[in-house]
């Protein structure tokens, strides 16, 4: 790899010369410019479904793409699997790689790792015409109605289900007592919505006090750790711990178990995974929060596959279902067998029911 | 003494070998999915490697010097939360002041690395989460978005409607260190800082003036690849970069460098940068399984190493 | 029968011919030294020997019978033992270890140490040559001789493989030891020759001729005659090894500049350090002062806290008259002060490095134009040269570490002429590891250095090259300078009368 | 990427050497004391107690990487050997993916395959002479490959009482799994003291050239090594597993940087030969002592990550103190 510094300051000039003679433009040349945009219709065999979410290693995701997989085999088609191990940089590249091949009656579904995460899949999908819906996360002022193409924003009420948890604690634990809250990733807009919940449910019930709070990341081992000295550090004190999502109540479920405190200190998360949907069935946790995920991976294609095909126009879409909370229920002892074994019901996916699930508009 | 004496033919194919590995991959992944060879999809891979360029090339002059940086991925996180910040304020001066604090924290590492003479991959190792605290303190643990992304846009733009802004920056980035590497003394006293430290610095050379400059070279490459990257996400986050650290390792050693210090160079790094940008991006994008994916980079960049490597440059491989 | 004996070996690396038919015999419990300059297959030969080269033709019997070396394994197992030249010791390992490492025998069973058999095994060996060391210690809390002596009994290991007498080789056992340690390790190999065949290296050729009992030279990859040691001169010797009478004046004493006393070119007054104590004394301009002591009297500290490589607690430094700092090396650089290490493999080049840049790493401004290298001066510059020092290379942009050690030393001294800006020389053993001939034209080049002003630091690699070379002496005894001794050509003090001072 | 002195043959004091080895320990005393004044709850047994038990997994992972960075050679795989070996466990003990319910004998494939991954880490160093650092990067991807493959969607809980109770049931105060990590310190310490292997490592790290002179074939030793340390990779991530009572692709995240880290701090050199088991338990101590104490005295969570990094470099700047020179090459 030997350049001498002539032929160095020779791809300077010409690279600076380039600039000059060409001057500089918006779009990468080539390119199909805005294409479709729901204008033209595609054939539904044409059409290119990709999923796209953080990693094949969690319960939660894994059945998300396996709910793409069934919508996409429901009208013939393959679903194109992404995972980016919860690397924002590396979605980001996977997503201009994807815009830069054929982007015509291209429909993405994608959980962004972060609110700022979703700002360039959204003007790259844009630029390209692609369709695109995105859950989860989004910063507040980029909205869905300002565009043709990114078709829905879906997500679920961080703030209340982190309220509803905080309250069926509160009265796990006789509404007097202390907890310890488990956050989540510091730097997500789920984590600090949900812990927005707990803090409106620690004003309507007072006798309740936060002892402490501290990160474990949404991961089972850190929530392992953290519990396991926070129990020590404030003993008979702590009792009732509140997660921010399954994954972490899970590990403070094994930490109890471990202190020898299990059944004696009342745990909620949210997220529904199988695992502590059973735990609250078998009463070792009091509560968690619904979200579907194999719901999520479906209703993500299945919308942008409607605008594809032209069955469901872009124009059409009611304002409050741009953007949305879907359906979210609190899980307790009482009807943890009904969300036992989460179903999704094809009917969910046509294109008449798409915004079936909506609880409301995201505010 | 030693053996290698007239391998010349051999030792020039060692050379091109990153390159060889470039066309080897960009092939494979043509032949896996034939509409992956489609100037588009070039462009964006140029366009997506840019930020890892300019880290690992930054990266590159600490490792040919023997050291190692571990910090510069969450120093580059760090640097999209301050532009992000400043930018409403200081406009198109956020620019060069992110890039200033960066180099001058990567100075501060070199000058810990060399005054309390603590090993540089123990500082930079500490220095990565320090800079994740600050990170994470200074934008309250979210997003910071920039509303008004005018003066980072230009990189954001087409040179010729074709090159990439940012790919072309990270290309003149990687040109100037090269060329002032070559055509200073610089060149003769990193590398003999990287192949014998005590030897470069009984013949006088400033090896602890070199050893910092390299750790504030480095910094600033994270500052400037956190300007690429808050181009590209309209925003700067504390963990935005983090997951580039090693990629960026990758790279600089993809590219032929050995990790002991003294031999290699920042071209050998660009090309290792775009090995690694296609194996992230190629694999998933042309159909391999999740799982596979990562068992495959995982072969992959073992196998890069085991043939860019030029061994006649180092004896013994730890 | 012959110990063992090597008949026409040759040896062809790409463009170089190291053996060209070497013959020699080695007769059983003898010491045999090998003579010869630098390149003249010394060590070629003792690698084939142990196995570390294949000869392209020839033959090796050892007590008769022909073998093929394959390995130091091999090589062992044919009683064949080597003593390298750097030390080829683990420094973080016990003595004990060392000395059975590779032949462990019953002190490992099934890969468990047996640490009680070790230690008596490694005692066994000790005993044979008499040295008190405690096998347990870590081999890097002992002195050099002391590992010197280590090697020697790993080195005797090999009497458990093979049920002959051994054959141990030194390969310049003595260049770094002491005059007192090497007077050790001399007794040992007389007493080795009780029972073992030795073959012994050295560049100094009083010591060959002092220990062996017959010498064979080398030159050209070939073998060029032998002598009996007893009654030869050094002379004799020297002109086989170079094929001609070699100079008498081999300090180039005639050559000696008159120093004139005017102001000092350095002056240390009260230098203090970590392992040296109060030291004062003057260096003139041209003169040559040799600094003598042993092994830990403290006068490498005190010639590497002359260039800034070592901290200094109090005392001041003068150039010309004006008090200079040296925080770092690269003050005492910009100072105008050179340094060539004694350990010229780890500190004084760089091996990856061409010629070129080795060359110009400490005067950078030599080559360059402003801030930046103008290769055009780099080429006059550097060919100007290795023309003047007849450097053997096959160019200015070879790796250094591909030329001889003799080679690369003159680099490294033209390391600090090339910007003629140079005032004072520190020298640490330069000649250490060079043959008769460099080491000549080593001297010339200080002479020639003295004239033109350099003043000179030399710690010799013997008390004869220190005196002969040195216009006056120190002897650093404990940290401090036990005395001065003047040391004018025609009126040299004997080792002797130093020797005295030191211990 | 370490210090060492140069100067072949000049001599360690004594003295500094015994410096550097008490450096850590001190260090240790030190800090457990300024937390145990901090917060009465620090010094509770309780927490001592907590402090031991959650050093467990840390200690054993740390006791593998301690090997091969006695070579002079780096491991990065822990992350993915841990991965695959905790998802291999899980699958192969009663669970509720499939009716397996091997038992022991299941702990012992998943610790055969951390060995298998570690043994491929060292063919690729030796055979192909990739960089261990490289080397073992890329192992790892090829683990969490492997295990992201077995976990399949479904995450296996263990059922298993045995394995599960490793972590819950207790023995004199502390949990099977600290006395699991106790043995393996131990063992490491006689493999490091009277074993071939061992004291090869430590030789390699040494000077690895000396070793080919005097016959010594490195290789199957390196190869040997790193085989170990997956071994005790492989039985991190059963402890894992047994912890959190299901098998995670992420069970060994974080692990490689932090026994790294511990080794480090514990008076391990990166160049090799120096350090060893016993350092090694200091380390993890002072790394686990340091985690705990930050929580007990509540600093905040945005700056833990900060001041761990911080101290960590203090500590070892403060060991570095007695044995620092002028003509010092740290890398």
């Amino acid at each position: 790899m030997n350049v001498t510094p002539r032929s160095a300051a020779a791809i300077l000039s010409l690279s600076l010369a380039a600039a000059v003679l060409a001057g500089c433009s918006e779009q990468a040349g080539g390119g199909n410019g805005t294409a479709a945009a729901g204008e033209a219709t595609c054939e539904p065999s044409k059409v290119r479904l990709v999923g796209q979410v953080r990693n094949e290693s969690n319960p939660y995701e894994a059945s998300w793409l396996a709910g793409g997989d069934e919508f996409a085999k429901s009208v013939g088609l393959t679903q194109e699997r992404l995972t980016y191990d919860g690397d924002s940089t590396k979605q980001q590249e996977q997503i201009s790689q994807i815009l830069a091949g054929d982007t015509k009656c291209l429909v993405m579904n994608v959980l962004p790792n972060g609110d700022s995460d979703t700002p360039p899949i959204v003007k790259g999908a844009d630029q390209a015409g692609a369709y695109l819906v995105t859950q989860w996360n989004k910063p507040a002022d980029l909205k869905p109605a300002d565009y043709k193409t990114w078709l829905s924003h879906i997500t679920y009420n961080g703030v209340e289900s982190g309220q509803q948890i905080g309250d069926a604690l509160a009265t796990a634990i006789g509404g007097t007592g202390g907890i310890i809250a488990l956050q989540g990733v510091l730097d997500t807009a789920a984590a600090k919505d949900r812990f927005v919940g707990l803090q409106n449910s620690l004003k309507k019930n007072p006798g309740v006090t936060l002892l402490d709070q501290q990160a474990a990341n949404f991961s089972r081992a850190e929530a392992l750790t953290v519990t396991k000295t926070l129990l020590t550090k404030h003993g008979d004190h702590v009792k009732g711990i509140w997660a921010a999502n399954d994954d972490m109540a899970l590990g403070a479920l094994e930490a109890l178990q471990q202190a020898g405190k299990a059944g004696k200190v009342a745990v909620v998360g949210i997220d529904a995974v199988p695992d502590a949907v059973t735990a609250v069935k078998n009463g070792t946790m009091t509560a968690t929060v619904s979200s579907d995920g194999s719901w999520q991976g479906g209703i993500g294609l299945a919308i942008g596959f409607c605008a594809a095909t032209g069955k469901l126009k872009v124009e059409d879409i009611a304002a409050a279902n741009r953007a949305f909370f879907a359906e979210q229920f609190l899980i307790t002892k009482d009807n943890a067998g009904e969300f036992a074994a989460p179903k999704t019901n094809p009917a969910d996916f046509e294109c008449g029911n798409v915004f079936n699930r909506v609880a409301g508009p995201l505010t | 003494m030693s053996t290698a004496v007239a391998m010349k033919p051999a030792q020039r194919l060692t050379g091109f070998m990153p390159l060889i590995a470039l066309a080897a991959l960009v092939a494979a992944l043509t032949i896996a999915d034939p509409d992956f060879l489609t100037q588009r999809s070039l462009i964006a891979v140029a366009r997506t490697a840019a930020p890892l360029i300019v880290l690992a090339a930054g990266a590159t002059l600490v490792v040919l010097c023997g050291g190692i940086d571990l910090s510069i991925a969450a120093l580059a996180s760090l640097s999209t939360v301050f532009l992000a910040l400043w930018l409403p304020n200081l406009g198109g001066l956020a620019t060069p002041a992110v890039i200033a604090v960066a180099a001058a924290i990567g100075a501060v590492q070199g000058v810990a690395h060399v005054l309390l003479r603590i090993p540089s991959f123990i500082v930079t190792l500490g220095g990565m989460a320090i800079l994740s605290a600050v990170a994470l303190v200074v934008s309250g643990a979210g997003t910071v978005r920039v509303v008004d992304d005018s003066p980072v846009h230009w990189l954001d733009l087409y040179l010729g409607g074709y090159v990439p802004m940012s790919a072309a920056t990270a290309l003149i980035v990687v040109a100037v260190i090269a060329v002032v590497l070559r055509v200073t003394p610089l060149r003769s006293w990193i590398s003999a800082t990287g192949y014998s430290e005590s030897a470069a610095r009984l013949a006088g050379t400033p090896v602890d003036l070199v050893k910092i400059g390299a750790f504030c070279v480095s910094g600033a490459c994270a500052g400037l690849a956190a300007v690429m990257l808050v181009s590209r996400q309209f925003s700067g986050g504390p963990t935005m970069a983090d997951n580039l650290l090693l990629p960026a390792v990758a790279a600089i050693v993809v590219g032929g460098t050995a990790i002991t210090g003294g031999h290699g160079s920042v071209w050998r790094s660009l090309a290792g940068a775009l090995v690694v940008t296609l194996l992230r991006v190629g694999l998933p994008i042309v159909g391999v399984p999740s799982a596979y994916e990562q068992i495959l980079y995982g072969a992959i960049i073992v196998v890069a190493v085991a043939l860019t490597l030029d061994r006649s440059k180092v004896s013994i491989v730890k | 029968m012959n110990a063992l004996e090597v008949r026409g070996l040759v040896k062809h690396y790409p463009g170089v011919t190291a053996l060209d038919g070497v013959d020699l015999a080695v007769r059983p419990n003898e010491v045999l030294g090998l003579a010869g300059e630098n390149g003249a297959g010394k060590s070629t030969l003792l690698k084939a020997l142990v196995g570390l080269v294949t000869p392209d033709a020839g033959t090796i019997h050892v007590r008769g019978e022909q073998v093929k070396l394959r390995s130091v394994v091999d090589a062992a197992n044919h009683g064949i033992g080597m003593v390298f030249q750097e030390q080829s010791l683990v420094p973080n390992l016990t003595a004990a270890e060392n000395i059975v490492l590779g032949s462990e025998g019953p002190a490992v069973r099934r890969g468990i140490y047996r640490w009680d058999v070790m230690r008596r095994l490694a005692q066994e060996q000790l005993d044979k040559i008499g040295s008190p060391i405690d096998p347990l210690a870590r081999t890097d809390s002992l002195s050099f001789a002391d590992r010197q002596m280590v090697e020697i009994a790993k080195v005797l290991r090999i009497e458990e493989r093979s049920q002959h007498p051994p054959v141990v080789i030194l390969d310049e056992p003595t260049s770094v030891l002491e005059s007192k340690e090497i007077e050790t390790l001399f007794a040992q190999i007389r007493r080795l020759r009780e029972f073992a065949t030795v073959i012994f290296v050295s560049h100094r050729l009083d010591e060959v001729l002092d220990v062996c009992d017959r010498v064979c030279v080398l030159r050209g990859g070939k073998s060029v005659g032998e002598v009996a040691a007893a009654g030869a001169v050094p002379r004799e010797l020297h002109r086989m090894m170079i094929g001609s009478t070699g100079s008498d004046d081999h300090y180039h004493g005639s050559a000696a500049t008159t120093v004139v006393e005017e102001q000092p070119r350095l002056s240390v007054r009260g230098l203090s350090g970590a392992s040296f104590h109060d030291i004062s004394f003057d260096v003139a301009p041209g003169e040559i002062v040799g600094i003598v002591g042993v092994h830990g009297s403290g006068r490498e500290d005190v010639c590497r806290a002359l260039f800034g490589a070592e901290p200094t607690t109090a005392g001041e430094i003068r150039m010309d008259g004006t008090r200079i700092d040296l925080p770092s090396t690269r003050a005492a650089c910009a100072a105008g002060i050179g340094y060539v290490p004694a350990e010229r493999k780890t500190e004084g080049m760089v091996g990856a490095l061409s010629v070129a840049e080795n060359m110009t790493l400490a005067k950078q401004q030599a080559r360059c134009a402003g801030p930046f290298v103008a290769p055009k001066k780099q080429a006059t510059l550097v060919d100007s040269w290795i023309r003047r020092l007849s450097i053997r290379t096959p160019g200015r942009d070879t790796p250094i570490q591909r030329l001889s050690g003799g080679n690369q030393q003159k680099v490294i001294l033209a390391r600090w002429l090339v910007a003629g800006d140079i005032r004072l020389l520190l020298l640490d053993h330069p000649t250490r590891g060079l043959d008769v001939g460099v080491r000549s034209e080593v001297y010339r080049l200080m002479r020639e250095l003295a004239a033109t002003g350099v003043a000179t630091v030399l710690l010799g690699d013997s008390l004869e090259e220190a005196v002969g070379m040195a216009d006056r002496i120190l002897v650093m005894n404990d940290g401090r300078v036990a005395t001065e001794v003047p040391c004018p050509t025609g009126a040299k003090p004997t080792p002797l009368d130093l020797v005295k001072e030191m211990v | 990427m370490t210090s060492e002195v140069v100067t072949a043959p000049r001599r360690q004091s004594r003295r500094g050497a015994a410096f550097r080895d008490a450096g850590p320990p001190v260090a240790l005393i030190v800090i457990f004391a300024i937390f145990s004044a901090l917060s009465p709850q620090f010094r509770s047994t309780d927490n001592v107690q907590n402090i031991v038990d959650a050093a467990a997994v840390l200690a054993v992972v740390t006791c593998g990487i301690t090997f091969v960075l006695m070579m002079g050679s780096i491991d990065l795989s822990a992350a993915g050997v841990m991965g695959a070996c905790a998802l291999t466990v899980s699958l192969l003990v009663a669970n509720n993916r499939n009716d397996n319910g091997f038992g022991l004998l299941g702990i012992a494939v998943a610790v055969l395959l951390g060995c298998a991954f570690g043994a491929l880490s060292g063919l690729a160093l030796v055979l192909l002479k990739v960089p261990s650092f490289m080397a073992t990067l890329g192992m790892s991807a090829v683990g969490l490959g492997v295990a992201t493959l077995m976990f399949a969607g479904v995450q296996p809980n263990i059922t298993d009482t045995m394995v599960k109770g490793l972590a819950i049931e207790r023995f004199l105060g502390f949990s099977y799994l600290t006395w699991i990590a106790a043995v393996c310190v131990l063992l490491g310490w006689l493999i490091q003291r009277y074993t071939r292997l061992g004291r090869y490592a430590y030789a390699i790290g040494g000077a690895e050239e000396v070793l080919a002179l005097s016959g010594v074939k490195v290789k199957p030793y390196k190869v040997a090594v790193f085989a170990l340390a997956g071994a005790f990779y492989g039985l991190g991530g059963v402890m894992v597993t047994s912890q959190l009572g299901a098998g995670l692709v992420q069970a060994g995240d974080g692990y490689d940087f932090s026994a790294i880290t511990a080794a480090v701090v514990g008076g391990t050199l990166l160049t090799g030969g120096r350090g060893g088991i016993p350092h090694s338990a200091v380390g993890v101590l002072l790394v686990m002592v340091l985690t705990n104490g930050l929580v007990q005295v509540g600093v905040s969570p945005y700056w833990q990550g900060g001041v761990e990094g911080l101290i960590v470099v203090a500590a070892v700047a403060a060991a570095v103190i007695p044995q620092r020179r002028r003509n010092q090459v740290v890398k």
